[in-house]
């Protein structure tokens, strides 16, 4: 059985490391990847030799494997060239943009999408989502700290003293719980907002204050996600936030709500009124961003503040985040790869999840 | 009254004494960790057994033919010898957990 | 003269003995001598009492001989079959024992009173030691069945049972002043009446005590015994029985009083009885789990070769890392290998275990990942679970209609002995029930995790002395 | 009296900051600053003006000033413009350009050099070097952890256990110190090497292990500065820091010895041989540095290994480093102003240290 | 009869009081009530023993009225004017009047003796009362005018001390036994020789030791006054002296060996003396300075409304930052309000205070800068200097000379007490003295600092009880 | 040898109430903390001026006309009241330390 991994071409990332063969010749998997593809994330192709791996240009990867492994999702005309019934795993985001669907019934082959993965504590072992955002959270601290134009922990030194510097971090997810954990141990004073109820206990328990806004609105059956939230709350938290960010300096932002625009919480306003040299990270970016002025992928300066409109932050530490990557690929693979092949079992809620287009 | 006043008069060192125990018996125990709670208990019941000092003075002052005591004084020597051997033995096994394995 | 001095002197070392033993016992570290040393001074006295020179005494030493041969043998023999959790009740069995034997004694100096008048304070002390004696010996007994599981508590009690105790009470009170004030020429009848009451009454008074209470009531039935043992002292001018009685009597009340506070609870509340106790144990949907305290589990740890932390979303909720820490460089210093088992999911975020063993300082060394957890778990005699519960869920490896069937779980079942510090039996994260919790080898520790590491930590401190 | 601040050309920085402004009234001193010289540090022309600065352009304040204060060195042209008798304060390096003094004769001003106040307890209020290297220690690793293509912190998750940084700080002066400390926080496992014997006990009292090297010559008539070492004792340094390096990730390279080029500890081979994705940061950059490849205020990728030859990275915290920069300068100036003048007391250790050129 | 069992009652009472009393004085929280109990007891044994009926007495109630008066007048004054540091000097003093007093009591009973026979029993405890009273008298008065500074150690002791006392221990007890066996008719006699001998004793005995041990020898001479206390009990068959007596003799040797301990010596080895003693203070070029044990900081710590923590260079190598939240974190619980003094260049690089006390989660609210703590000082209880030299020496503000002139410090003396924990006395990194060590404010408590602050957490925490 | 022996029989009561009291005295004592070393011995030197008892029986027991035991006898109570009244204060004045300042 052939898995096939492709360079990625949007990514510093690459989907399958080295370290995964034994598990993979466990599985009696061969793996064919393109030359390179993992440079930038620090594995050389020496390493790639090393472990067992054959290289193979695109072409014959796309035609011999049974699995293809891609972390940008692999587009039609690719997915054309695969034989009948391969399968496809990478991740498609269909929640966020529904039309991707749609082309993927016109091949044979059975599309995964790593994100459809259901949020439960069985699924975690390969929770793409969990792993890069987690990464994401980290990441979007230490940017945060270089692009600031001051120190974060507190010192009282004989030029002065200088105070902590205040962290707020809006949605206290995955990503915005690893940024709080960051930023306090940086030396930082950590304050935090979320709509869900579960994420008051949980911002306390890293030891940072959480920012109650009343009237927010918990749907218990929306699998741990956040859901919409009246104006008027919205309204109340941005007056809140804009209180609070008027004396902090770092704002990372996090909040999302699936399949919706993420929510603007960060105003014009507020920004403008900020102190030049103040920071703010924007992960919701890709959907839209929680804070004004946020261009996605793009690092702006308004008016003296920096706006790092960045939602995969996860893919600026390649080397972790690959290995993240490719162990939470091979914990779907034990489960989906039955006697050396591919068995789709659609009473398990995982696959089921995971299975964007069938064959 | 009367009875009592004497009594105190005659035997004030014995109060002295009672008295002083029960504090001593206060005192010894009232810093134990609630861990010897049981062990002690324990131990403090195989004291208890030392009613069987009494069974043996009964048993040596009674004449061999008045088979009733003899026979009451020996179950009171079995019971509270069987209260103190007993009561030893399985304090000691309670505390063994106190020692460190090798 | 001289021998009578000796034997004076012998019988105070004998107290002595005691006295120091019971000291001893009090504190961890010398225990195991004290219980030597009472033993040796309870030995000494007995020996006293054998050798003693008696005017007008018997040779009836094969009957003493005998008497003592058999009760070794059946102390020897139980002590050392009886399970080690059946030892609460076999200590119930021998105090009733002791107080039967105290109760024989006094039987027979009624016997011996006959015609003669009885002086008041004489009369105070037979009749206390018959009755003290008495209820001490059904009492235990009743404990003893209750503890064996051998009595349902529901059966031998009934409404206004109080009541009729404290009826009882005023009865015994009663038919007592009255055989010392105008029982003369017929106190062997006042002693059966006594003892017919006594009896009944030891039985009635431990009948409406819950089954958890009883580690307190055969403490307050011991103390009961030791004043009859006292009483029996003057009774035959021994001072040995009067010093080592009154101790008992003393240290026995001390000890009641500390098991009631230890438990939260007055000792008045624990007599008036809250019917079948709460303490022990409770029913949940899916069986019974058992609780354990904290000072127990100290002893456990303590002397634990090994011991395994495994640290959940809980631990972070109270913010107890800090003490997690403190718990294991105590345990350190008597040469426990302690670990920390951390779950990858663990917590509400990836690595959020390690965040907070991070900032309480604990060595990177000595954070296990599952697999090399699951390897030390044989051979470690403690697991603390301290706010986990998904991660430790035995029912992802058993139970395949399970939502989290197949997720590799810490397999905290493999060590000796499993503890879970958790506030209530409420499922984790997954929302499921957790079956751990009703093995038999789990024993939850109830409370916040902070409190009830902090209580550990200092019990452990007391252990190590 | 009145004192100059010109825009820095080279820097990030302004040498006072608005907050000065009520110790400087106190002292009499008036502040002539060009306009725009705080922006790049967070400080508008809005908050020099409310503090009370006057703005004027680069001649008139070099013709008014009494005193002239500056991060990068004036120029001998531009002096010859000032008042005579006037005194300039700045950071003239000599000690390791001994030829900046010479043209400096030409000039009746007097010229500070705030890098030659000694190291002493006393004048650790105006030392800018220990200010500086403090940011800097703790810029590096900032940088240094941006660069880095994984985390610092240990985390065991579901897709797999990341173990800890290794972070390498090479000498444990004030920027060496910080680095540590800053490290420590973000989770890594750091060990320092440093030739002076105070070394062991500063590193150790920051948790982290240090290294010893047999051998180390250690002056203490050396005011607390590092002396040359022998070339035996460089050699046994640079094979255990070949050792310890293969398996770190990070390195924080800050060793001097002053007046001299830096040593050199990282070689070649040790490079060559590091895992791709390591990151230097090599603040001995600017007197040769202690790796070899570091290129001076550049940041350069080898091998997959990014070095950072950056020296003064304290100005990439600008607004903090213009902020204790401007205090070190407050309590200079309050020691050397008496009555509104400059009163040059040679029997003042400081002072004396700090005057390299007299009107 | 009634009143003869009341007044065996009474003293009963008082004696009970006296027990219950001692053992509230051994514990902070109880302390002044078993004083005020103890108290309480002595008064009704007093009143008792004026009270109480006795054959053939005599109404001598005006002496008896006058000396009360009197002794209690003088004991008042005295102990209400002296000065808080010169209490131990006067506890002292009192226990050699105390010795004084049984002395005198033996001395006339021995000159009722007369030509009458002294029984073996009689006659121990008499020559004891005497010699043990007098021994106590004499010791107790050197031992007061060594700590009053009024003899110098060095002029008092001579070559051999040691050995003449051992001699005068055989002549005494060989006097007293010459005494007992063949004394008759010139008892009295032999009362002065021992009177004699005994003060010189008691003289000599105390003459070698130093006086920083001498609160260990004032314990040693109380348990002795007990002691002669209790035999005067026996010779006057009064059971409250007797038990008073033995009580503090018990529990004074007890104390004299617990106080050795704390000072890391054997009883032997304070008798023995090492001349001059070295505990007591050491010289160093520039002057005195005082130390302070944990145990008596703690109590200052504990009863304050302001402590600051002054952290230095020295906190950090000792790694003892965990310590100090303890510390803090334990005063807290009285509501002592405790801040961190943070001097900008303490440690060895910018902010390394801050580094460390965020390492030990101290709130930030709780450091102050060096403007704000300048101002705090006054109106501080204690000011604890924890491994901090050069940031808080004086000589920066006082002496021109100095390298550090001119330098802003911790202005540590406007706090109402200063303790300095470090090692030695060696100088900080700018290699200078530090005269605020040798200030009369000023307390070292010597030790790496995680050493002393374990042990101050500790002392703190059993004031805390 | 006869005299001890004749001594013990006699007084056994005596004795017990002896040897219990030194170990009661030990007892309550054993567990003080340092801090309160100074205020414990101040208090045990003041409990021991109960020996003022014995003054003030022999007071009471002399003939008016004995003026040299009656001058003796108030030189004890003089000495032992100052010992019993300066020992509590002094030991009170210690003792208000501990007094949470309001
Ligand atoms: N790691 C991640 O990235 C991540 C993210 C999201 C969700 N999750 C999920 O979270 C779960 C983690 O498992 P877990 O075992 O760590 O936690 P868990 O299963 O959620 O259980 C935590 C337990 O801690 C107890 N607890 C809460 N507060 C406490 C306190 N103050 N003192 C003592 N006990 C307390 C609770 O019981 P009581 O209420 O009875 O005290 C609860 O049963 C998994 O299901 C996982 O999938 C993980
Ligand atoms: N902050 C900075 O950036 C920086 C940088 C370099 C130099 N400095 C200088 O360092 C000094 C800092 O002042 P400081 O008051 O913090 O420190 P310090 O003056 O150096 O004094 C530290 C004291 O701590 C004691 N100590 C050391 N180890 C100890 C231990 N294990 N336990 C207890 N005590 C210990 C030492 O006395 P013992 O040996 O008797 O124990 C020493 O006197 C200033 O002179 C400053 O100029 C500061
Ligand atoms: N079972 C598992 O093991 C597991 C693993 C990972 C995550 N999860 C759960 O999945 C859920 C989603 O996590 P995620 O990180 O992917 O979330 P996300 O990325 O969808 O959203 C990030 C956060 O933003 C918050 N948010 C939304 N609107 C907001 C608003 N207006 N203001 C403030 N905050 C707002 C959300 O509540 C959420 O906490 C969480 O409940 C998490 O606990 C579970
Ligand atoms: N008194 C004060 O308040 C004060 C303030 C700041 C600094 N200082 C002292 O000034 C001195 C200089 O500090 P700095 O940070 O400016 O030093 P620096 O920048 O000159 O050198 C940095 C470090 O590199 C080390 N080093 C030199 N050669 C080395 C080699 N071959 N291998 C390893 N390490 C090597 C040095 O020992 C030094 O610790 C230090 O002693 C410091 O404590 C004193």
């Amino acid at each position: 059985m052939i898995l096939g991994v492709l360079k990625e071409l949007n990514y510093n990332r690459v989907a399958i490391v080295p370290a995964a063969s034994r598990i993979l010749n466990g599985l009696g998997i061969e793996v064919r990847i393109e030359s390179g593809a993992g440079v930038k994330s620090g594995f050389t192709d020496q390493m790639y030799a090393e472990a067992g791996f054959t290289f193979a240009d695109s072409g014959e990867i796309l035609s011999t494997a049974d699995i293809l492994v891609s972390i940008s999702p692999v587009s039609v005309d690719l997915l054309q060239k695969m034989k009948k019934g391969a399968s496809v795993i990478s991740m498609y985001a269909p929640y966020q943009n529904p039309e991707v669907t749609e082309p993927l019934k016109t091949v044979s082959v059975n599309v995964f999408s790593m994100d459809m993965i259901p949020r439960t504590t069985l699924a975690q072992a390969m929770d793409v989502l969990s792993s890069m955002a987690s990464l994401a959270g980290y990441k979007a601290v230490i940017k945060a700290a270089d692009h600031y134009d001051n120190i974060f922990p507190m010192m009282m030194t004989a030029a002065g003293t200088i105070p902590p510097t205040k962290v707020m971090v809006i949605g206290a997810g995955v990503a915005g719980l690893q940024a709080i954990a960051t930023a306090k141990r940086l030396g930082a004073v950590v304050e935090a907002f979320d709509t869900r109820l579960a994420a008051k206990e949980e911002v306390q328990s890293l030891g940072a204050t959480f920012v109650e806004v009343e009237g927010a609105v918990d749907d218990k059956s929306a699998g741990g996600y956040a859901v919409q939230q009246s104006e008027e709350y919205i309204q109340k938290q941005r007056a809140l936030v804009h209180e609070r960010a008027l004396r902090a300096n770092i704002i990372i932002a996090t909040a999302q709500v699936r399949g919706r625009k993420a929510p603007l919480i960060v105003t014009e306003n507020t920004i403008d009124q900020m102190r030049p040299g103040s920071v703010i990270v924007d992960l919701a970016a890709s959907t839209g961003g929680n804070c004004a002025y946020t261009q996605n992928n793009k690092t702006i300066v308004h008016n003296g503040v920096t706006i790092i409109g960045n939602s995969d932050l996860a893919d600026e530490l390649p080397n972790v985040a690959s290995t993240l990557f490719s162990n939470n690929i091979l914990n779907f693979l034990k489960m989906l790869v039955v006697n050396k092949n591919v068995y789709i079992d659609e009473s398990n809620e995982i696959i089921k999840n995971a299975l964007i287009s069938k064959a | 009254m009367d009875q009592v006043a004497q009594f105190i008069n005659e035997n004030i060192l014995l109060i002295y004494l009672l008295v002083f125990m029960v504090i001593l018996g206060f005192e010894v125990i009232s810093n134990v960790p609630t861990i010897l709670h049981t062990p002690l208990m324990s131990g403090a019941n195989a004291i208890s057994g030392i009613v069987i000092i009494g069974g043996i003075l009964l048993m040596r002052r009674t004449a061999p033919d008045d088979i009733l005591t003899i026979l009451f004084a020996a179950i009171a020597i079995i019971l509270g010898m069987t209260n103190v051997v007993g009561g030893f033995a399985v304090t000691n096994r309670m505390l063994s957990m106190f020692k460190k394995k090798k | 003269m001289y021998i009578a001095a000796l034997v004076k002197l012998a019988y105070l070392a004998g107290a002595l003995a005691i006295v120091w033993g019971l000291k001893f016992l009090s504190s961890p570290a010398t225990a195991r001598k004290g219980n030597i040393l009472a033993s040796i001074g309870m030995g000494l006295a007995i020996l006293t009492a054998i050798l003693e020179p008696l005017e007008g005494s018997y040779s009836n030493y094969h009957w003493i001989g005998i008497s003592l041969i058999i009760g070794t043998l059946i102390g020897w023999y139980k002590a050392k079959t009886v399970q080690m959790t059946e030892m609460p009740q076999l200590v119930s069995l021998f105090n009733g024992l002791g107080g039967a034997s105290a109760m024989v004694l006094a039987l027979i100096e009624f016997s011996k009173t006959g015609e003669s008048t009885l002086g008041i304070g004489a009369g105070v002390i037979l009749i206390s030691t018959l009755i003290i004696g008495s209820v001490s010996f059904t009492g235990s007994v009743l404990a003893y069945l209750k503890l064996d599981g051998k009595v349902d508590d529901k059966k031998v009690t009934f409404r206004g049972h109080n009541m009729v105790n404290n009826v009882f009470t005023v009865v015994i009170l009663a038919v007592s002043a009255w055989c010392l004030l105008a029982g003369e020429g017929q106190y062997m009848m006042f002693g059966w009446i006594l003892l017919v009451l006594s009896l009944i009454y030891g039985f009635s008074f431990v009948a409406p005590i819950g089954g958890a209470d009883m580690p307190v009531v055969i403490s307050l039935l011991n103390s009961l015994t030791g004043i009859s043992a006292a009483t029996a002292g003057v009774l035959f001018d021994n001072q040995i029985m009067l010093v080592g009685g009154i101790l008992v009597g003393a240290s026995g009340t001390i000890l009641t009083i500390l098991m009631c506070n230890a438990m939260n609870r007055s000792l008045w509340n624990v007599i008036v009885g809250n019917f079948g106790g709460s303490a022990a144990g409770g029913q949940a949907v899916t069986g019974t789990y058992k609780e354990v305290t904290a000072s127990d589990l100290a002893i456990q740890l303590y002397y634990a070769q090994r011991v395994i932390i495994v640290p959940g979303y809980g631990l972070a909720v109270s913010q107890a890392q800090k003490l997690c820490q403190e718990l294991d460089a105590q345990l350190a210093k008597n040469n426990v290998e302690v670990f920390y088992a951390i779950h990858p999911v663990a917590g509400r975020m990836p690595g959020h275990m390690n965040v907070l063993l991070a900032e309480a300082n604990v060595s990177y060394d000595k954070l296990l990942t599952l697999e090399d957890a699951n390897e030390k778990f044989k051979g470690t005699n403690v697991s603390i679970i301290v706010g986990a519960n998904d991660v430790v869920n035995p029912a992802a490896k058993t139970d395949p209609s399970s939502p989290i069937y197949g997720m590799p779980i810490l397999e905290v079942l493999d060590s000796d002995a499993v503890v879970v510090l958790k506030r209530s039996m409420k499922p984790g994260y997954a929302g499921i029930e957790n079956p751990l919790f009703f093995m038999d080898k789990t024993r939850m520790l109830f409370g916040d995790a902070k409190d009830s590491l902090t209580k550990l930590v200092q019990e452990v401190k007391s252990v190590a002395g």
